[in-house]
């Protein structure tokens, strides 16, 4: 029994998808391999990235979370106001009260405010992994919840004004080009090695594969589902955490509003790189590959000056094209 | 395969659609914040013609409200290669870092419409702040002049119009004399957009119902679309009032109804100025005379709304 | 039998409640090191339960479990195992996205210094167990792309792997061929000469007496007593396994023999490319026709195929001379054929619906009542199958997943018997049964023929075969190898043919 | 003893789906204590009309959902349903004249094509499914994406107003003093319960739902009834399209964003399985009218939208905590 021939096609057939893409892409516009815009593709890309790799977790044990557009939202709030001493003190009823440009007075040295700001996102993947294990409610519903409780409090701490102050060290995350890098696609990059080395080098990380392949067989085999199931909520909060900071660096402050919709780029990313929806089948590699299709197509669309508005259009289309490769290439499906 | 294939051509088809729009002319990008009302799809069209009559390519990309976009906008315009940038910020301070990257590029940015956090070459358009004191002044002198309870429906909170026209009549209502005579119900925010001002104000009218005495917008469109609820409800004798000179608005003050007054600010003109000045910066090395050009800001109640009122007006 | 300290694992007084049902009350129950202990009941007779509560999945709410004298509490399955406990469960857990290796040592794959799992080494020892049962199957292949049998030999290479004391089979001998069966049979001998305690659950008889050393008897929760295999028979076997006399050998189906019966089916040369090879056979009014071969042989294949359920590449079926083209079962239930698939609970009922509903389903268009369902109609319906054929059930809105298997089938054959069909095929009507029900079932089936049905019965019960059927078409390798009446047929054929010896 | 287990479950059942309708009761309860008038007939025509638009896509969505897909594309398909109908009306536009009404063809004909096309996205969803082999979650993203940029497309994004009479009716026209809209939604209620309840389309649709293999070998084919739920949650998607855009008189292609959640939300807080074949149009109903009555008391108690939302997603989530309670492994359960 050896691997069959289109075996090789599904897994490797999205990779032939990105190359020719490139291809077609330098073909149809010569800026296409020019620095900036190169930079520019890596790191737009990036953002979505980082959001996809906590949602492959997510998946791959069979699960959804839709929270993590609001938690990047509420993360950047949240970053910006430790920044401001505004911790945990919602504003005046009826808020309209202009600040100006606050005075920044950092309530956490650097590092720490980072770390704290990542735990919170942690702990909100916590509480929705352990509801949904532990009251076993499909976690489309609870991160459903909690993605419209987030986005209530980022909006409603600071009725929705953007806090203004970030420090150049965070702007640095977004902007900064170490040895001419983006440093957000060298986090994501990086980021992304360290969870494909976690995913297929640790028996923690074949446990995610297993519970999400069958529950009962991986508990039969002697794995406890619960850390399993509750654990890729956590690793997608932290993520959606850490994008929240790196936004909060791009726009040079926090704004509640960010990220709108973001969990449904960073889904189709992850499904994109052919990562089953039922769970238990998948890699980071082709979650990375998904993102780099879906900011491909759309950067080329800019580049020919084709408008936002079949931008999205096309968007659809390519979810739907990629499933339907995957589909065709591994039709040894269906008993 | 056979989708690979699809997804190849798709691509192709639209390029070829595309391909061929390359001269050397100076190439101007207008990041623009949204077109989701017939002002910002005004200012669309002004960039374009003023742009064209004055020879020069213009890009202009719709941010659709989000910031992020915005940024990203911004740097593909940049990558496209062009020699200066008009920008409608979605959000005060947004925008600054990519603006200091601009900068860094030797892009000149003109703000428009919306003041800009960050170091700029000019800012083009009203006096926010003006606009919201003007019908301060009107709804303290002539709409309520016994006080009342007032809803406010902003477009974005980070955004600047909003909180200058919005703090602008606040600051009126904070006036000694004014202390105590008017309460701000709530505050609502319905991004400029007249279906969302309609929403808005429904929710009002269930939170709120009858307290309300008047309703004042942030700009036209979401005043019509507050009318319109309000009309629905059959609560005729609720105030409304807005900002930007809409022509459907003017058409509501001539009517007499509920809807009482609006303060002109010409997009069309705006736009227009602030073109030919990023232009004659870019060609003709002229700098701009102040920092920030400020068109007029003139409140239009019923008495002189005819003045205005032009039924073929794009605006 | 001597409670000797030798004794592995020593289970006393194990009782298990569930809300309203004590499923186990107070059993004792030991392997001692080298025998094979066979561990045989009905259905619902505890069996399973009781060797979850060994294996560790289960917690007891009252017993001990010793280990070679050392009392034990088993937390989770890992623990058990660790403290030398294996259980190879029936329906096989798998995991078919991993590789072979990784499901033989999944949560225990061999790490390196720095923790992380190292793959060769991990394919090297899976390579290594899955020769022992000589296997030869690639570790690095996904379970999933196996054949069941392949992935059951799988589970057992992880079970060796385990290196338990005591070892549990639940029923592998449901999926495997004769060929791996002998083979298993051979691994159960040596891992009894190694010293290690083997439990072996079967609901075949047969296979008790050849590997058996002792069988305890549980018979609904209570032990119903343990003998040393060598002092007891059949008979008194399924005694103590029911409870009362059961005359296995009365045969005969609903005709004697198939001369000048009207045909009703006939199948010519149907093919479908690696599965089904030139099948053409006829069936006869009021015959059953018995079709035995081993697993892989395409016996559900060609009932698949009979009713449209999988595609054909060539070949005719003529329902009373008239051609047919199904390509879907709807069609074939149109024209007058249905199935009773093997696997009841995910294929053949709808657990999460009530008898009536599930009764009715096929039905429905003639329950109407004007334009819309009737519900009167529907109701009086399903009663009167349910009194028909004594489905056990307290009433008709009962879930039919709260059924027992017998009455699960039973609910299957009420589906087909309201409209009027010609041709049924029952796959496997008996698997998971217990004897009692078993029966009833095959009574029901003997009925249908006598009342004119054709009816095609699938089994891999060799006794189940020689009992029900009129003929019996023997497959192999996707060929039907020889179609024997009754009288000719025997065990000693029906093997052989099954196993593509053309002749004796 | 299987008795036992079976009255164990009739109990839970009759619990949980008690407890809906006692928290309605509740609810309206304390609407009436806030607001005195609040169940003047006046006020309930009001509520009445404003949970039709949102219970027209819950309607649909429920269909789906008994088959064990969900449709995410709904509420984009509602906003293209709302933009064409809008720009029928103004052919003109393409003119350059907006605002002056020029149907391309009479209302009514309109108002069919408007279906029509709602229907055919919708169908065509079911296709990609079927056919392609595509997860619903990942088709009808697709679909969401690709007909909301279709919609801004047309409309090249802007706000089509002024519709004619026959439409504003459908959203704006009163009967009596009942709404139109709700004579239309309660209609629609009570033919898709008579269609689920009592027609052999509905009993084979439940089958599917649970057991699409097992339905196939009774004769049922599980491809035409995932096409038909699809094509009924487009309709109904289409249906709510110009109720709306009546309602607002706009053709808008901004509108019901998100909504496809908000009603997702109310099929399961309604008790519908995700599983699939649990569940009815009733209940959704009750799930709609429930989370409404959420809304509208906390709008009443004067708290803003943004806190608003934050509340409405804790609600939620124990909404669900709460009915899972009541039946294990129940409707929301894993399936």
């Amino acid at each position: 029994m050896k691997p069959k021939p289109n075996r090789v096609l599904a897994d490797y057939g999205l990779y032939f998808v990105l190359l020719a893409l490139v291809l077609v892409s330098a073909i149809l516009s010569p800026l296409f391999f020019s620095y900036n815009n190169l930079a520019n593709l890596l790191t737009q890309a990036s953002f979505t990235g980082l959001l996809a790799l906590g949602m492959t977790f997510v998946i791959l044990m069979g699960g959804i979370d839709l929270s993590v557009g609001s938690m990047v939202g509420f993360a950047s709030i949240l970053y910006a106001t430790v920044l401001h001493g505004a911790l945990f003190t919602f504003m005046p009823k009826e808020i309209f009260v202009y600040q100006g440009a606050p005075k920044l007075t950092p309530i956490l040295p650097l590092p720490l405010d980072v770390l704290f700001v990542l735990a919170v996102g942690a702990f909100f993947g916590l509480i929705s992994g352990f509801i949904s294990y532990r009251f076993r409610i499909h976690s489309f519903i609870v991160t459903l919840c909690v993605m419209i409780f987030t986005r209530g409090l980022a909006v409603s701490y600071t009725h929705g004004q953007p806090l203004f102050g970030v420090p150049d060290s965070i702007s640095y995350l977004a902007y900064g080009l170490p040895a001419k890098i983006p440093m957000p696609t060298i986090i994501w990059l990086g980021a992304s090695l360290l969870c494909l080395l976690f995913l297929r080098y640790t028996r923690f990380g074949r446990g995610i594969y297993a519970v999400g392949g069958g529950e009962e067989a991986a508990r039969l085999s002697g794995i406890q589902p619960a850390w399993y199931r509750i654990f890729p909520y956590i690793a997608s909060g932290f993520f959606a955490a850490l994008v929240g900071i790196m936004m909060s660096g791009r726009m040079g402050c926090g704004d509640p509003k960010i990220g709108q919709g973001w969990e449904l780029d960073a889904i189709a990313a992850v499904v994109i790189g052919g990562t089953s929806l039922s769970g238990g089948k998948g890699s980071i590699g082709g979650t990375v590959v998904g993102v780099l299709i879906m900011g491909l197509v759309i950067n080329i669309l800019n580049l020919l000056e084709i408008q936002a508005y079949p931008q999205a259009m096309a968007k659809g289309i390519i979810i739907v094209g990629a499933l339907a490769l995957h589909s065709v290439l591994s039709r040894r499906r269906s008993r | 395969m056979k989708k690979r294939v699809l997804l190849v051509l798709s691509v192709l088809l639209i390029a070829a659609a595309l391909l061929g729009a390359q001269a050397k002319k100076i190439l101007i990008g207008f990041s623009h914040v949204s077109m989701n009302n017939p002002y910002y799809l005004a200012m669309d069209k002004a960039a374009r013609d003023t742009a064209a009559a004055r020879g020069a390519d213009i890009i202009v990309l719709n941010a659709e409200e989000d910031i992020s976009k915005q940024i990203a906008d911004i740097e593909s315009l940049m990558v496209k290669g062009v020699k200066g940038l008009i920008v409608n910020s979605t959000t005060e301070y947004g925008t600054m870092p990519i603006i200091k990257k601009a900068k860094a590029m030797g892009i000149p940015v003109v703000a428009i419409d919306r003041p800009l956090y960050g170091d700029y070459l000019a800012y083009v358009g009203i006096d926010q702040w003006k606009a919201g004191e003007l019908q301060g002044e009107f709804f303290t002198k002539k709409l309520l002049p016994a006080g009342g309870n007032i809803l406010l429906i902003i477009g974005d909170p980070g955004c600047p119009a909003s909180i200058g026209r919005g703090n602008g009549m606040l600051s009126i209502l904070d006036r000694p004399e004014n202390k105590g005579k008017y309460k701000i119900l709530a505050t609502y925010k319905a991004s400029y957009n007249q279906m969302l001002g309609m929403q808005k104000m429904e929710e009002g009218i269930a939170a709120y119902g009858d307290k309300i005495d008047l309703v004042y917008c942030a700009n036209d469109s979401m005043a019509l679309g507050a009318q319109a609820a309000l009309a629905n409800a059959g609560m005729e004798d609720v105030l409304v009032a807005g900002i930007d000179g809409q022509k459907e608005a003017y058409a509501e003050i001539m009517k007499g109804g509920q809807y009482k007054s609006t303060v002109i600010n010409n997009s069309w003109e705006i736009t227009q100025k602030a073109v030919n000045l990023l232009v004659d910066y870019l060609d003709k090395k002229v700098q701009p005379k102040e920092k920030s050009v400020i068109t007029g800001t003139i409140l239009v109640t019923a008495d002189n709304v005819k003045k205005y009122y032009d039924q073929n007006a794009v605006f | 039998m001597n409670p000797s300290d030798a004794a592995l694992l020593e289970a006393r007084g194990i009782t298990k409640i569930y809300p309203g049902v004590v499923a186990l009350d107070n059993v004792d129950f030991q392997v001692n090191a080298g025998e094979v202990h066979c561990l045989a009941g009905e259905n619902g007779a505890g069996k399973s339960t009781l060797i979850e509560i060994i294996g560790g999945s289960y917690t007891k709410d009252a017993g001990t479990i010793r280990l070679q004298g050392r009392e034990v509490e088993f937390a989770n399955p890992r623990h058990a195992q660790e403290l030398g406990v294996a259980v190879l469960h029936q329906e096989i857990p798998i995991l078919p996205h991993l590789s072979v290796a990784e499901n033989i040592f999944l949560s225990r794959q061999p790490v390196s210094g720095a923790r992380l799992i190292s793959y060769a080494e991990m394919n090297r020892q899976a390579r290594r167990w899955l020769e022992v049962i000589q296997a030869d199957i690639d570790p690095r292949t996904l379970l999933g792309d196996l054949p069941i049998s392949r992935q059951q030999l799988v589970s057992i290479a992880k079970a060796l792997s385990l290196e338990a004391r005591v070892i549990i089979f639940d029923e592998p001998s449901a999926v495997l061929t004769i060929a791996e069966l002998k083979r298993l049979f051979q691994i159960i001998a040596s891992l009894k000469a190694e010293g290690r305690g083997i439990v072996y659950i079967s609901h075949r008889l047969e296979e008790i007496f050849e590997i058996g050393d002792r069988v305890t008897v549980l018979r609904n929760g209570k032990l119903a007593g343990t003998e040393s295999i060598g002092r007891i028979d059949r008979g008194t076997l399924i005694k103590m396994l029911v409870g009362r006399e059961i005359d296995e050998s009365q045969t005969g189906g609903g005709a004697s023999s198939v001369e000048g019966l009207a045909p009703v089916l006939e199948v010519r040369g149907l093919n479908r490319k690696g599965v089904l090879e030139d099948i053409s056979f006829t069936l006869h009014k009021g015959e059953i026709l018995g079709v035995y071969g081993l697993v892989g042989a395409g016996r559900t294949e060609l009932a698949r195929a009979l009713i449209g359920a999988d595609r054909v590449d060539s070949g005719d079926i003529l329902l009373e001379g008239r051609k047919l083209k199904i390509s879907s079962p709807r069609e074939a239930i149109r024209n007058g054929l249905c199935l009773s698939p093997e696997d009841r609970k995910t294929q053949g009922v709808f657990l999460e619906k009530s008898v009536q509903d599930n009764i009715c389903l096929p039905s429905l268009n003639s329950l109407k009542g004007g334009l819309f369902l009737s519900y009167g109609k529907i109701a009086k319906y399903a009663a009167d199958f349910v009194s028909k054929l004594r489905i056990v059930t307290p009433h008709l809105q009962q879930y039919v997943k709260f059924l027992s298997g017998g009455n699960q089938q039973k609910v299957v054959l009420a589906k087909w018997l309201g409209m009027k069909l010609k041709v049924f095929i029952f796959d496997e009507p008996t698997r998971g049964i217990d004897v009692g029900a078993k029966e009833e079932i095959r009574g029901l089936i003997k009925k249908l023929a006598r009342e004119g049905k054709a009816v095609i019965v699938i089994s891999s019960e060799i006794p189940e075969i020689l009992v029900i059927s009129d003929r019996v078409a023997v497959m192999h390798e996707g060929r039907i190898e020889a179609l024997l009446r009754r009288q000719e047929a025997t065990r000693e054929k029906l093997m052989a043919y099954s196993m593509g010896a053309k002749s004796e | 003893m299987k008795t036992n287990l079976f009255q164990g479950f009739r109990q839970r059942i009759a619990f949980t789906s008690l407890s809906r309708y006692l928290a309605l009761v509740i609810l309206f309860v304390i609407a009436s204590l806030l607001a005195p008038g609040f169940l003047s007939l006046q006020n309930v025509m009001n509520l009445l009309r404003s949970f039709s638009f949102l219970g027209f896509i819950s309607i649909g969505m429920t269909f789906v959902i008994l088959s064990a897909g969900i449709d995410l594309s709904v509420a984009s398909i509602l906003a293209f349903s709302g933009v064409v109908l809008g720009l029928f009306q103004h052919w003109g536009i393409y003119l350059g004249h907006v605002d002056k009404l020029s149907l391309i063809f009479p209302t009514p004909y309109i108002f069919l094509t408007v279906l029509a096309i709602g229907t055919l996205l919708g169908f065509v969803n079911g296709l990609v499914i079927t056919k392609l082999k595509i997860v619903d979650f990942a088709a009808t993203l697709g679909m969401m994406v690709f007909a909301r940029g279709l919609a801004f497309a047309i409309s090249g994004g802007r706000t089509i107003f002024n519709l004619d009479g026959m439409a504003l009716f459908m959203g704006r026209g009163m009967i009596g003093n009942i709404p139109f809209v709700a004579i239309l939604w309660v209609s629609a209620i009570v033919v898709c319960t008579v269609l689920l309840r009592y027609t052999v389309f509905g009993k084979n649709l439940y089958a599917c739902g649970e057991n699409p293999v097992a339905a196939r070998l009774s004769g049922i084919d599980p491809v035409f009834y995932k096409i038909a739920v699809y094509s009924i949650s487009g309709f109904f998607a289409a249906l709510a399209g110009i109720c709306m855009a009546g309602r607002l008189n706009l053709g808008e292609p901004r509108v019901a964003q998100g909504w496809e959640l908000d009603a997702i939300a109310a099929v399961v807080i309604g008790g519908t399985s995700f599983a699939g074949g649990k569940g009815g149009v009733v209940q959704t109903i009750l799930g709609v009218v429930i989370i409404g009555m959420i809304r509208n008391i906390l709008s009443l108690l004067g708290i803003l939208p943004d806190p608003q939302e934050m509340i409405m997603g804790g609600v939620l989530l124990l909404a669900v905590i709460f009915g899972s309670l009541g039946s294990r492994k129940g409707s929301l359960a894993h399936a």
